[in-house]
């Protein structure tokens, strides 16, 4: 058929064409240049769509033509070149629409596009090659077609940029001409296959080999930026937008990476390099570049730029996942082709349209941008996010088959990298977007326009600047959600690693499904109604979405049996939803919780600012608890929550005062902190449990793995030392907030524990006895720390950490003693049931009380509303809070001390309590509060009944009644409470009361010790000018670090990294403890 | 197919015939329309030939003047590596006629160029079809002496200094070879080369004969470091006549410097003088590559490129060392060879011609005040650049094929160090092609700008320029054809006879 | 035994090469134009007297191709030398164009 | 070697300006004569086992059409190296006739009355001329016998023409019609004859046998003229006495 034959070339030459065609255009037809610009990049999509289905239908395309004797020029589609060919053809498309857009007005543009279309076809050649000498013709090809796009703008500096680049390139493309003469020399024609070339080849010096490996990786090096060849790449963001979009996208970069991939797998073989031992080098190269351009880009202040050190370092993630040399990280280097593609293009994009419109071209100018241009910056949060590697987002699916290929070839050091790299992501992505969205405008933007200017047009700039990247973000999103379906590039990616390892690898598990829609419209509800935001008419009634977003989910975990299960395999790794006994109870707390905090808000917020904001976050995070609860796949609920987790974020940070600034950016250190651990122990639990996307808490679990999970979790659940953000956050949000992240929120790292843990199964004696040391301590340091507390929901805050304690020294228990796990796990969710619930009422209390106590008939009716769940939590007969006890009292029985802590910690409680009676009262009588309205009533009534009758409804508790009424069952659980009353009375004669620890407690300590640090640093005067240092040493960038972070923290006086520095540090320690 | 063999002889004789016509007419017009069509016939009967060398069994054609036949006469004999120079020039001629009927076509230049023009051609032709070495003498002269008219055409002070000098290195170098002519003659008593090579020995007047053609020779071709003459010689003729000294004149000289190597005087030649010409032609590269770089002038930065150029097509010789085809004209490392010759002939005339445009547009070629051209001539700087990466030797370009097939014999040969030498040359070449585009794209404080412009040119001539630099990069696609027809193909066995074992051994 | 290989063939022949060695000389370091211009036709001069000599062989009449040649390389010297005197005439010219102007 | 050139001829005045250092010629001369001792050796050690083209010739000559050897070498047997000859000096004709000016007279000799030329100059011309021409009409007949030809016919002549023409009584208008053809006959004839020969023999300049003495005749009498008008252009433009052409340089 002549269309195999030729359809390779006609996608190549369909570029080329219409770039010639364009150079041709006179300057200001405009129109035709658009028309021809579109037809062209539309006509390339629909080609390789055409192509695709082809494959799809097992045909084959190649078009051949010799060259020379033994040397043809082969284009060839297969797997590999398929995912790199729509790729680009989907991204030229979109980065046509949006040059158009970018260049209006700009002179020479038919200069530009026409090589723009010759980029695009050199692109698709590399792509198609079907050997090394083509390969290596498209690849130089490629080189010069950029350079007039590097330095199309013509100043200085982009004729610098240009000469960079060349400089690189050319003797790169040399080392890689001698390298291919070389081999083609020995092996002959080279053309690519699947399981490499050169193993069957007789007779071949492998010192030889490993020469030309190192030339060929050297040569394919510089334009992949691995350092040290990385160093035109931030030279040559001096091109405009679309350009630099496009190089670091799609074009000039991923032809260097894919270059490498095409070398280790089709032409080396990716056993054959093992065996030779390349791989390890170019792994370790990898991983050096992937730290030291994190490290670099932390230190720019230039946005490009920082997207460029960015781009070094997340390209060598492909060149990683191609030298750790196993079928996983295989699939996760491919992905990640694709992955760092969208995501970076939109980055670019969106880095482009600041420029254009605000002028705005340093992080330091991009204060509150989020709000003048919200699309834009939406679109780079998500891809940020995303290049964290944050689930669901894209980026997260590729480091989650990198880490796990890691584990599968025993390369742990690479977890390592991988989670230092994902922090300093962290540190240099997320900066930009909390200045973007978090802190108001300057007076003006850098082009001089005033903040309160309206945008000129419908849109905030022109739609060919904002649909691109929305798109793009949209798709990177997608392409992590639906990484399941197979239409998702990870199924493209499993497909080519199929080819080189053998198909075992690419069977997705099909499980049966029994559908329970109910599961999924739990989460998709208030994935909606956040969705339904956009609408104006919505969003002026938003409050009342928050209820009724909650309510269906309240009757479905009510009415619903715990039975079945929900396989939807195109989400995610194919995810899975199925609800049982354990987690109905869960949802039955959440649903609840959220649906009281959601009524509450409604009278709450009706006056505050920000309200969409608020909701915009509530429901998202709403959406992530419910999900973590039902999911059963670890990517889904790692998705869910970490959803939840940064949805919070907006709800601690929303007042936006000091203190919620201060308590947010500690909270979201935490969360990178324990989403890194996470990350590590996940991949570990997935590589062990023997499937990359199912949950099952295996019991050949490492015991690193296990130590990763509960220090990820507990990070979550307030474990010490790990608890430090919990009471700046809890106390920082709004009332419902609070309640719902003091009640709810931290259950989910017990969920995660109970999900992923050998619980029952096996006895990790160590781990178990460190946390039950570990939760009890919690239970009384927090109980003494809270009783310095000042501020209510502060000493509630702490309340929920001593009460944690006993949860985390349960666990405990059940990894100590496996056999009596199957008691202690119900006991457990009634526990936390019944914290929950009551805990969410005693946050109300806060703001709910001192409003009913200002009318002074309703006073005793105040005193009834805050006493019964200050009993409950302390563990009153008949309270909930004593059926919880008992229960767990009856599951340690057998141990011998545990009962008597438990008796214990009951003392402390009970301080705690009336240390927040008393700070409660106090301020009850000082301040003027809102009138009482009738949503927070019937919220608050709800809650509070349902506190005292709901853990009756719950047939777990049955066992557990207060059966007998004797001495034992009634008085002596006061005793605790008496002796606590005393204590307080003691307490309040002494001075003790008038120390004040502040909440955080040991990060004010950490935050001290760096303040020194930032002084001494002062001192030596480094800092002063150190944004205008643009030497590149080491020392110095560490210098500017510094400083940077300290311009920052004087900027917002905010917290300090020191934390960020110690769990670093901590990781790294763990790590290299376990190697 | 004996028709063709008889036409040969209008390959010299037909130039020979314009030549006198346009010298008679005196007009123009009339001048050009010959030329043009004549060079249109010129360019078919070359390609039919090159099309039908290959029919013919031997692949060698010989014609014998005035019937006598050698060794008393003179013959002509075309092989497919002659047909194939025969068919280069016929087509660089084509195109340069067409550019030079518009270059030329405002000025009394012109009544002088078209003479002088189809004699250098006629001597260009005579001297890749010759057999004897006396006519080959004679062939020179007129190469020689036509080439050093059409620079002195130009009439500056300059150019009439460059041209004395070549002249006078012309015939310095036409005399060594006419005494190495007069000793071949006193040793064999036979002037064919044909015949010469069967029976030629390694005594020591062969020997000197063969020193004194190098030396005579290698002047003419511009070998370092006896290239003194050539960049202000290239650099200040006419663009059309730049372009034909630097494609194809010096390629004549080089042709026949293998030709005596490697055939005709092949048993005289020693390994060691085939690598002293090699390490010549290494120290070409790199020193015309520099010099091309620090140039002030466009003209004579291309003309130093062509130093280069002619370094690349001394690494022959090396290559050619241990060659154990009976063919002289066979083998790997002349199919390199010949594809950079076919290569660089494009794209240098491609680059003359584009920077003659620029001069003609800017009035000077002063790089320095070219700053920000590209607005005013894109389209000779997108020549200029394809035309650079031909040079540069990146693909797809018929560059690109030479330099790989250069590389390759390197590496099968075991002699790395020429790897070394090649790519470094490339990208050497690469920094002065950039210097140059970057300066041309310059947009900020550009030197040159609307109120520079001297004259507007003719679209025709850019359109030339553009059409040879394209066809650089056409034969990149094309070159198992160029090897089949050019008889250098030797299909090559995979792998074998070369190991790593025996490249290390080299190495150490 | 030298002396005995000493033919007058080879002694004119010595002479050619002596003249070719001495035009050769002269061009290299004479700066004057005319005189190289001479000293190339002094060279020329010696590789015809080579030819010439070399024509003549035991008991054969003279082999004529040689003469044939020489006669052929002095109408080739002789426009050689004309073109270079012309040249040199019109660089003279312009120079003194020059330095008038 | 040649980087520096004196042009002018008073260059007694600056002996140094150009001149290689001492040691340099010294050094040059040395090499110069070692080059000259290997190729002096070079001819003594090799043996001469040919008898060059000798017995060729003389077996041909018969046929050749003319019974000078060299004669028949030159226009018969080589006679290709001969019309690239002609075609060489053309070039140089091309390259020395004057500019073309825009008032172009179509006859070839312009006679200036008025001029007064020299008693010696003109009694000279009177003898001198017509024997000049007659020898160079002899000698190119003999060619054909024993040595001459047309270029030692041509030269000749060209020395009547330089006796006439720097005599100013005649000027010679080398921009006329008549003046180029005169250049140019000799490769005219030349590739005509050879092209019309072919016809009837198949190959290039191939004369029949029956033919072939007048056909070398025809082109050598062209030739003749040619090589005539060369020189003398050559005399003319160098030496410069031609009051136009200084005019147009």
């Amino acid at each position: 058929m002549i269309w195999q034959s030729t359809l390779p070339l006609i996608i190549v030459l369909s570029a080329m064409v219409s770039g010639i065609l364009i150079l041709r255009v006179n300057e200001h037809a405009n129109k035709l240049r658009t028309s021809l610009n579109i037809f062209g990049a539309l006509l390339c999509v629909t080609l390789v769509v055409i192509m695709l289905v082809g494959v799809y239908q097992g045909e084959v395309f190649e078009t051949r033509f010799t060259l020379l004797p033994n040397m043809d020029l082969v284009l060839k589609a297969d797997a590999l070149s398929l995912l790199f060919v729509s790729l680009s053809a989907v991204l030229w498309f979109f980065t046509t629409i949006y040059a158009i857009g970018y260049l209006e007005e700009s002179a020479n543009r038919s200069r530009f596009f026409g090589f723009f279309g010759f980029c695009v076809s050199a692109t698709m050649g590399v792509a198609l090659a079907g050997n090394l000498i083509t390969f290596l013709i498209f690849y130089e090809l490629l080189t010069l077609v950029t350079y007039p796009l590097v330095m199309h703008k013509g100043n200085a500096a982009s004729m610098r940029a240009g000469r960079t680049y060349l400089i690189y390139t050319m003797i790169g493309g040399a080392v890689l001409l001698a390298g291919v003469v070389w081999l083609k020399s020995i092996a002959g024609p080279l053309d690519f296959d699947a399981t490499g070339v050169l193993e069957q080849m007789p007779n071949i010096n492998e010192n030889n080999l490993r020469i030309i490996f190192v030339l060929l990786i050297a040569g394919l090096g510089v334009k992949a930026a691995l350092i040290p060849l990385h160093g035109w790449l931030p030279v040559a963001m001096a091109a405009p937008a679309p350009v630099s979009a496009l190089l670091h996208a799609v074009a000039v970069v991923k032809a260097g990476v894919f270059g490498i991939v095409r070398v280790v797998y089709d032409v080396y073989g990716i056993e054959f390099s093992r065996e030779l031992g390349l791989t390890l080098g170019l792994a370790i190269i990898a991983a050096a570049t992937i730290i030291y351009a994190s490290v670099r880009a932390i230190a720019q202040n230039d946005l490009k730029k920082r997207l460029a050190y960015s781009t070094v370092s997340q390209v060598s993630y492909i060149a990683l996942g191609t030298a750790i040399a196993g079928p996983i990280a295989t699939i996760g280097g491919i992905v990640h082709l694709v992955h760092q593609g969208l995501m970076k293009i939109t980055m670019f994009f969106c880095a482009g349209n600041l420029a254009e419109t605000l002028g705005i071209n340093k992080i330091s100018d991009l204060n509150g941008a989020g709000r003048r241009m919200p699309v834009t910056m939406t679109a780079f949060s998500f891809a940020a996010l995303g290049m964290i590697g944050l689930p669901p987002a894209a980026g997260f699916v590729s480091k989650w088959y990198l880490g796990v290929g890691a584990i599968e070839v025993d390369a742990y050091w690479i977890i390592a990298v991988l989670a230092i790299s994902s922090l300093l992501n962290a540190i240099y992505f997320l900066p930009i977007l909390y200045a973007a969205w978090f802190l108001p405008a300057k007076s003006q933007w850098p082009n001089g326009e005033s903040p309160k200017a309206k945008p000129k047009g419908f849109f905030e700039a022109h739609w060919m600047l904002i649909l691109p990247p929305a798109v793009t973000a949209l798709l990177a999103l997608l392409a992590g959600v639906f990484a399941g379906s197979s239409l998702s590039p990870l199924y493209w990616a499993k497909f080519v690693a199929a080819r080189e390892y053998g198909s075992e690898f690419v069977l997705v598990a099909q499980q049966t499904a029994l559908l329970q829609p109910a599961l999924w419209w739990s989460v998709l509800l208030p994935l909606l109604a956040s969705a339904a935001l956009a609408i104006r008419w919505i969003r002026q009634r938003c409050l009342i979405l928050l209820p009724l977003a909650a309510a269906p989910v309240l009757l479905t975990s009510l009415l619903l049996e715990p039975s079945g299960t929900n396989t939807l395999s195109e989400l995610f790794f194919g995810s899975i939803m199925s609800m049982d006994d354990t987690n109905k109870i869960f949802l039955i707390l959440a649903a609840l919780v959220w649906f009281a905090a959601g009524l509450y808000s409604v009278g709450y917020m009706k006056d505050k600012a920000n309200k969409v904001q608020y909701c915009l976050f509530f429901l998202l995070a709403m959406c992530g608890n419910f999900g973590l609860i039902l999911a059963q796949d670890l990517f889904g609920f790692i998705t869910f929550f970490t959803l939840m987790s940064l949805s919070s974020y907006g709800l601690v940070i929303h007042t936006a005062d000091d203190a919620a600034r201060k308590a947010a950016k500690t909270y979201v250190q935490w969360v990178v902190i324990g989403e890194v651990i996470l990350f590590a122990g996940l991949t570990g639990l997935a590589y062990s449990s023997g499937a990359i996307s199912e949950a099952a808490s295996s019991t050949t679990q490492a015991y690193w793995v296990t130590l990763f999970l509960v220090a990820g979790f507990g990070v979550k659940l307030g474990l010490i030392p790990f608890h430090v953000w919990l009471p700046r956050a809890h106390p920082a949000a709004p009332v419902p907030a609070s309640a719902l992240l003091s009640g709810v929120m931290v259950k989910a790292g017990l969920i995660g524990w109970v999900r992923f843990l050998p619980l029952g199964d096996t006895a990790i004696s160590s781990i178990g006895t460190g946390l039950i040391y570990l939760g009890f301590s919690g239970t009384f340091l927090a109980a003494l720390v809270g009783l310095l507390q000042k501020n209510a929901k502060s000493v509630l805050a702490y309340s929920t950490i001593s009460q944690m304690g006993i949860v985390i020294a349960g666990v405990g228990v059940g990894l100590k003693y496996p056999e009596l796990w199957p008691a202690v796990l119900p006991a457990l969710v009634l526990f936390a049931f019944h914290h929950g619930i009551v805990k969410a009422t005693l946050f109300l209390c806060v703001d709910f009380i001192p409003s009913l106590a200002a009318k002074r008939n309703l006073r005793i009716l105040a005193v009834i509303c805050v006493m019964v769940p200050v009993f409950a939590i302390i563990g009153l007969p008949f309270s909930s809070g004593a059926i919880a006890k008992s229960a767990l009292k009856g599951s340690f029985n057998e141990l011998a001390m545990l009962p008597t802590l438990l008796l214990l910690s009951t003392v402390g409680t009970s301080l705690l309590m009336l240390r927040f009676l008393d700070v409660l009262w106090n301020s009850a009588t000082d301040v003027q509060h809102a009138k009482l309205d009738i949503w927070r009533c019937v919220s608050f009534a709800l809650l509070f009944v349902s506190s005292v009758v709901f853990i009756y409804v719950l047939p777990e508790s049955r066992l557990f009644w207060l059966k007998e009424f004797s001495f034992s069952t009634l008085v002596l659980p006061l005793l605790p409470l008496i002796l606590a009353v005393l204590l307080y009375l003691i307490i309040r004669k002494t001075r003790l009361q008038h120390y004040e620890i502040p909440a955080g407690d040991i990060v004010v300590l950490l935050e001290d010790v760096s303040a020194r640090i930032k002084v001494a640093t002062a001192k030596l005067g480094h800092h002063k000018n150190a944004s205008n240092v643009k030497k590149y040493s080491l020392g110095k960038t560490y210098v500017k670090i510094k400083a940077y972070i300290i311009s920052i923290e004087s900027e917002n006086s905010g917290t300090h990294p020191g934390a960020v520095l110690l769990g670093f540090i901590f990781v790294v320690t763990v790590v290299a403890y376990l190697n | 197919m004996d028709d063709i063999t008889a036409l040969l002889p209008a390959f010299i004789l037909l130039p020979l015939a314009v030549s006198v016509c346009c010298l008679l007419v005196n007009n123009i017009r009339v001048c050009v329309a010959i030329s043009i069509i004549s060079a249109a016939a010129l360019l078919i009967l070359s390609a039919s030939t090159l099309l039908a060398i290959n029919t013919y069994e031997a692949g060698i054609l010989r014609y014998a003047f005035a019937g006598w036949g050698q060794p008393l006469g003179i013959e002509l004999e075309v092989s497919g590596f002659t047909a194939l120079m025969t068919a280069l020039t016929c087509l660089l001629v084509f195109v340069l006629s067409v550019y030079s009927s518009v270059y030329f076509s405002s000025s009394d230049k012109a009544l002088r160029f078209w003479p002088l023009w189809w004699l250098l051609i006629a001597g260009l032709n005579a001297l890749f079809l010759s057999s004897d070495i006396f006519n080959i003498y004679v062939a020179f002269e007129l190469i020689g002496l036509a080439a050093v008219a059409l620079i002195a055409i130009e009439n500056s002070r300059p150019a009439l200094i460059a041209a004395l000098r070549y002249l006078l290195v012309s015939l310095l170098g036409s005399l060594c070879y006419l005494l190495a002519v007069a000793l071949l003659y006193r040793e064999y008593g036979t002037l064919d080369l044909a015949q010469l090579a069967n029976i030629t020995s390694d005594s020591a007047s062969s020997t000197a004969a063969l020193m004194l053609i190098t030396v005579g020779l290698c002047l003419k071709t511009a070998l370092f470091p006896l290239h003194f003459w050539l960049p202000a010689a290239h650099g200040g003729a006419s663009a059309p006549v730049s372009a034909v000294l630097s494609a194809l004149v010096v390629k004549g000289s080089f042709y026949l410097i293998a030709r005596f190597w490697l055939d005709t005087l092949a048993p005289a030649a020693s390994d060691a003088g085939l690598i002293i010409l090699g390490v010549f032609g290494a120290g070409a590269i790199l020193w015309g590559s520099v010099h091309a770089l620090f140039a002030s002038r466009l003209k004579v930065m291309v003309a130093y490129s062509t130093v280069a150029q002619i370094g690349y097509l001394f690494l022959l010789f090396p290559l050619m060392v241990g060659n154990s085809q009976t063919n002289a004209f066979e083998g790997a490392a002349m199919g390199a060879i010949t594809y950079l010759i076919v290569a660089h002939a494009t794209a240098k005339s491609a680059m003359f011609l584009a920077a003659g445009n620029i001069m003609r547009i800017a009035g000077h070629d002063n790089i320095k005040q070219l700053k920000g051209l590209v607005r005013h001539c894109p389209l000779s700087i997108f020549t200029f650049g394809i035309a650079g990466a031909s040079l540069i030797g990146l693909p797809p370009s018929a560059g690109f094929i030479a330099k790989w097939l250069l590389l390759s014999n390197s590496i099968t040969t075991g002699q790395w160090w020429w790897v070394i030498v090649i790519l470094s040359g490339g990208l050497l070449a690469a920094a002065y092609v950039f210097k140059f585009l970057n300066l041309a794209f310059t947009k900020d404080d550009d030197t040159f700008n609307k109120a520079n412009i001297v004259s507007k040119i003719s679209p025709i001539m850019p359109l030339c320029a553009l059409a040879l630099a394209l066809l650089t990069v056409v034969l990149g696609f094309n070159a198992q054809w160029l090897l089949d027809v050019s008889g250098t193909l030797v299909y090559e066995t995979t792998g074998q006879g070369f190991t790593g074992q025996n490249l290390a051994g080299v190495a150490q | 035994m030298i002396l005995s290989q000493l033919t007058p063939e080879i002694m004119y022949s010595a002479s050619g090469i002596a003249l070719f060695g001495i035009g050769l000389l002269g061009l290299i370091i004479v700066p004057h134009i005319f005189r190289k211009i001479l000293a190339i036709n002094v060279m020329g001069v010696g590789v015809f007297m080579l030819l010439v000599s070399s024509a003549k062989r035991a008991n054969l009449d003279a082999d004529p191709v040689p003469h044939a040649m020489v006669l052929t390389g002095i109408v080739v010297a002789v426009a050689g030398t004309a073109l270079a005197l012309f040249l040199v005439k019109k660089i003279q010219d312009s120079e003194s164009l020059e330095k008038s102007q | 070697m040649f980087k520096k050139i004196v042009f002018k001829e008073d260059a007694s005045n600056e002996p140094e300006k150009g001149r290689l250092s001492t040691p340099m010629a010294l050094l040059c001369g040395s090499l110069v004569l070692a080059l000259c001792t290997l190729l002096v050796a070079a001819l003594i050690s090799t043996q001469r086992h040919n008898e060059g083209l000798q017995q060729a010739v003389s077996s041909m000559l018969n046929k050749s059409g003319v019974e000078n050897p060299v004669t028949a070498v030159l226009l018969n047997f080589r006679s290709y190296d001969t019309l690239l000859e002609i075609a060489v000096l053309l070039i140089v004709a091309i390259v020395m006739l004057p500019q073309a000016t825009v008032s172009e007279s179509h006859s070839l000799i312009r006679v200036q009355q008025s001029a007064n030329a020299g008693i010696i100059m003109s009694s000279l011309l009177r003898f001198l001329t017509p024997t000049l021409i007659i020898m160079g009409g002899y000698m190119l007949w003999t060619g054909a016998y024993s040595p001459g030809g047309a270029f030692q016919a041509g030269a000749l002549i060209a020395g009547a023409g330089i006796l006439i023409f720097t005599n100013v009584q005649y000027q010679v208008n080398m921009h006329s019609f008549a003046f180029r053809v005169l250049l140019s006959i000799g490769l005219c004839i030349f590739i005509l004859s050879g092209f019309a020969v072919a016809l009837q023999t198949g190959q290039f300049l191939e004369y029949p046998v029956k033919y072939a003495s007048s056909i070398i005749l025809f082109i050598e009498t062209a030739a003749t003229v040619s090589i005539a008008t060369t020189l003398l252009l050559l005399y003319l433009a160098v030496a410069g006495t031609q009051e136009d052409f200084n005019h147009d340089t």
